[in-house]
């Protein structure tokens, strides 16, 4: 057994881990669970899934940046309904707790589609993403909200008895206040966060990099952001913050937990390393080891400022 | 499908900037085939953060190859890459050029960088099927013939071979071809592949391409690659997974 | 004579090209004139100038992060009556327009400052600085405040009737709100963007790698939010942009000013390559002679959406 | 003060993890003062961003010394260079050390990678002045005598020489040195100058020590190096443009 405790819990959500995956960034599972043991993970959090079949924006979706990468996919995803036939089956042969990310463009739609995966108890809580950059309808909008923020949270609470964890938008002055509403309206966390919202242009045509035209900036290049965004939630609001941004290694991982993250969601590296984040693991465990740490969770919000 | 550390054995300029660079890589080389390819990350540091994607140019017993021109940082690190210097390869990825395939002449259509997965089909039809090759470029310094066979040179400003587009040089030796025995092979620009795809469908060639898209992961988890298909519009295939080889016939290019 | 017209207008501001070295990364220009010859730049802009002399915070000030800087100087700056009496002659020797960059906790101590300034015929243009996230008082409060951004612009418009440019923090939902605030209270300009709010933490020590906690995110990292916050203003509000935010070549100039720049501010890359601004002049003109393009200033928000 | 390519001659390993690069740079050589550094561009890319500063460790007609050990990198990168690579030398920076006061003996102390400005020094003193040079480091393999004369080593787990640091090490040593007609000039860790500092003070030493921080540009622009005046406390001193050498009298270390 090993000798450092490194479950963590998001309310009642227990984790045997900090390490999830990111949603969008690990598919529906198949595909990585070529690269690394889902068993071993935290937690695994599915593509944002709508109420029906999104086909998402034509190409070109992504291009590459200084340290980072903006995507529009345009939430291209299967839909809840083929996502309960298809996708499920595969997912219950693993041991490792399954989060849905959930995105839509009204209020009902969110709901609608919380009732429909609530049954499912393989899903074992719901991420609910109102901060989605690339899509016309809805996503940014209803994240950079606070009244919206409040009331999807409000209806999909009622809707659920499962953890419900609030995604974040990073494109606001201050996002505390936004986790704030999510407390108050009964959201049992919140991760942050989710890519901001920036561009490319080629410089002969003119034309934007991305057919989306705006696109999520992701990767190393906004850990900066993200640490600043959970050092702000985690010094004004008493909720679990998973945080996301830019993770490279267990370096990071140690500092997102440090400036409050209860654990942290790994997005961009599975592109480039999908066996990065089991490796983490065993690296967070020797840091415990090597600086006496007996039980992870301490480090959450362990800051000396 | 699985990432290897494997060493590079040697980098030869085989052309005005373009580089044919020989690494041992058994696992890589026992499994993978004509048309798929591999994802390089060609520095540990966060610069440049993504891989990058290249076809399998050739496989020789343990080795493989890869056949690059230098764009930007990411090639070019890879090109000074010396000899007993690891690099980071995520494979093999996609499917292949169907070979195996009921008939006689393989076509092979080449523009450009295009060249890059020909010398390793050429190596897996020769002696099986007959091989007649197309081989263009904007000019003579982008017409590459390395591990080609049987080739008809092009270039558009006819500094070398036929002055034309390579679709233009398949055109006028149609006669050489008899279509109903032949399959087409081609892998270059969008431009051109377009192009072909609409000679071939006219003249009921059966075609294969090889497609390529801006790509985060390369394997099927980032949805960042996508083509449309024509038979199916409510949803695009990946070009990571579903390709980079299709049927002419299957997307819209 | 040059075949190239590189000549831009910010307002009535007319400088001879877009290349402007932007507030806090030229100091007051002595250092960097070892390296560059200043009279050939489009313009300088001035290290935020307080009415006193303010001492900044204490190390460490600056950290590396991917492709991209934390600072937290705390406005560091010699005040005002030091400015006027040992920084302006030699600043009048150069023949470059320069803009004097103002910061202030207060309404009144921006009045107060311009003011004092505006006699000064060397100073060509006041940029106001509503968006330094590095200071405990002002700077950020104001910058997420329309109210406030819009009383400060009309205040100190009142005081000057020199070009008046409005600094913008990047760290709001929508930019071009206080971009179309600024156009209704009589600013002539506004310049985006300023620095992302980010954090670093040690590890080891679980200490914020910078003194002040937070600091300033700049460099290539933050180039593509930069050119989102750009494009957006340029969308919906016809005022003068000035382009700020990683700009690390003549490509990238060229990128926001299609974005829709009028002219742009180099910062980071001063630390770098201080002559890299005078060269990107001569590489500015190249490419309008390959592209046939006869005045530089057409390429302003000539973007094909 | 001015940015120039430079051409590396050699890089040699001459101890666990320090490296020794020799530098052809005839322009630097000339005009550049012991205690002075360099901030140099390892990398064209964007990563790593900044310059990184480097004291310059010798100087030998047209050519310049460096010495670094791999702490992350961008001195990785810099240790890689290949003979004939050039590199991008910002520089000379900072003020030196005063060598020519009125004194007698020169006495160095040098911790760990402190000791890379002292080569530079010793020759420039060597047959002019008496030098006693005490070398500490925490381990033996953070000892480094390159270039240096006349020493006495320490270690602070004993494994070379004295077991104690090197300030102690002085202190044994008190002996041999005559206090008015001396000059320390010191380089290493902060918390070892401290200890320095107050030594020197208590003991009537002139001393002038060699001061580090994190910089941004290295040569006055950003305000990125404060360190504490003794003299004036309205306003912070910077350690790349006012040092990076200051009399211990002056500032607060
Ligand atoms: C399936 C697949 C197979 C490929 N096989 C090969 C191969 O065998 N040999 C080879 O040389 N290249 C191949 N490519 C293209 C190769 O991946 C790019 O040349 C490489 O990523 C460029 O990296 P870089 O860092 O040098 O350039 P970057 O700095 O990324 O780009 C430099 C310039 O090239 C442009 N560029 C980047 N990627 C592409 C691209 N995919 N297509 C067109 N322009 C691009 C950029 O927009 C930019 O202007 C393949 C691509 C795919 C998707
Ligand atoms: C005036 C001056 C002169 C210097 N002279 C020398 C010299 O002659 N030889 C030499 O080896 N080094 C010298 N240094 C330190 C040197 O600049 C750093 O070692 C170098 O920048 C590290 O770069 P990196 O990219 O390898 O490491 P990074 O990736 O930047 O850092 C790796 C680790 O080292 C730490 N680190 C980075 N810089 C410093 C620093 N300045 N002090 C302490 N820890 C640091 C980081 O926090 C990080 O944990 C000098 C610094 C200054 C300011
Ligand atoms: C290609 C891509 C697709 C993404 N899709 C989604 C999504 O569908 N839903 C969502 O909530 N977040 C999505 N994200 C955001 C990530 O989950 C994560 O919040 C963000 O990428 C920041 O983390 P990183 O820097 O580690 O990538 C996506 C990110 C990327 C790069
Ligand atoms: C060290 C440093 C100090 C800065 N000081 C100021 C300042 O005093 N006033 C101000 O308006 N902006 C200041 N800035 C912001 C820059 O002017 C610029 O808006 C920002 O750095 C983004 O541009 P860049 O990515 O090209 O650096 C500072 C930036 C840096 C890096
Ligand atoms: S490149 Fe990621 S899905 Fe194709
Ligand atoms: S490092 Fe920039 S002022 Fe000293």
């Amino acid at each position: 057994m090993s000798k450092v405790d490194l479950a963590v819990k998001i309310g009642s959500l227990k984790l045997r881990n900090p390490i999830m995956l990111a949603s969008g960034t690990v598919g529906y599972g198949n595909e990585i669970s070529e690269f690394s043991d889902l068993n071993k993970l935290g937690a695994i959090v599915t593509k944002s899934l709508s109420l029906k079949p999104r086909k998402g924006n034509p190409p070109q979706r992504i291009v590459e940046t200084p340290a980072g990468m903006l995507n529009a996919i345009g939430l291209a995803n299967v839909g809840v309904e083929e996502f309960l036939k298809d996708k499920i089956p595969f997912l219950k042969k693993f041991d490792v707790p399954l989060i849905c990310n959930i995105a839509a463009s009204t209020i009902e739609e969110y709901v609608e589609c919380t009732r429909l995966l609530d049954g499912e108890e393989t899903i074992k809580a719901f991420e609910i993403n109102v901060s989605c950059p690339n899509v016309k309808d809805g996503g940014l909008q209803f994240g950079n909200d606070k009244n919206a923020v409040g009331l999807v949270t409000s209806k999909v609470r009622a809707a659920t008895n499962k953890p419900l964890i609030i995604k974040l938008s990073p494109n606001v002055s201050y996002i505390s206040e936004f986790a704030q509403v999510v407390k108050d309206e009964g959201g049992d966390a919140v991760s942050a966060i989710n890519t901001l919202v920036g561009t490319a242009f080629n410089i002969f045509t003119r034309k934007p990099k991305i057919f989306n035209v705006n696109g999520g900036l992701s990767g190393p290049a906004i850990k900066p952001v993200a640490l600043a965004k959970v050092l702000e939630i985690s010094q004004k609001v008493d909720i679990p913050i998973i945080g996301i941004g830019g993770i490279m290694n267990w370096k990071d991982v140690i500092e997102f937990m440090i400036v409050g993250s209860v654990a942290v969601q790994i997005g961009t590296l599975n592109f480039i390393d999908p066996t990065a984040p089991e490796k983490m693991i065993k690296e967070l465990e020797d840091y415990c080891i090597n600086n006496k740490i007996s039980k992870l969770s301490e480090l959450t919000a362990s800051y000396v400022i | 499908m699985f990432i290897i550390n494997s060493s590079v054995i040697e980098t030869k300029q085989v052309h005005e900037n373009i580089f044919i660079q020989k690494i041992h890589s058994p696992e890589i080389a026992e499994i993978i085939k004509p048309g798929q390819f591999l994802n390089i990350r060609v520095s540990e540091a966060t610069f440049p953060l993504l891989r990058r994607p290249f076809s399998i140019c050739d496989v020789e017993g343990e080795n493989i190859y890869l056949m690059f021109n230098i764009l930007g940082e990411g090639t070019r690190i890879l090109a000074r890459k010396n000899p007993g210097e690891l690099i980071d390869i995520l494979g093999p990825l996609g499917n292949g050029f169907k070979l195996d395939d009921d008939f006689k002449s393989a076509i092979i259509v080449a523009g450009g960088l295009g060249a890059a997965p020909f010398p390793f089909v050429t190596r897996s039809l020769k002696n099986k099927k007959e091989i007649l090759t197309f081989v263009g470029g904007r000019t003579k310094q982008d017409v590459i013939t390395y591990g080609m066979e049987n080739y008809i040179l092009s270039s558009d400003d006819g500094s070398i071979g036929f002055n034309g587009n390579v679709v233009q040089s398949l055109e006028r030796n149609l006669d050489k071809i008899d279509i109903a025995s032949s399959k087409v092979f081609g892998c270059g620009p969008n431009a051109m592949l377009r192009v072909l795809k609409d000679y071939c469908i006219n003249n009921n060639l059966d075609c294969e391409v090889s497609t390529e898209c801006a790509m985060a992961c390369g394997f099927g988890i980032c949805q960042g690659c996508p083509i449309e298909s024509t038979s199916n519009t409510d949803k695009y295939l990946l070009v990571c997974k579903d390709g980079p080889v299709f049927n002419v016939k299957d997307v819209v290019i």
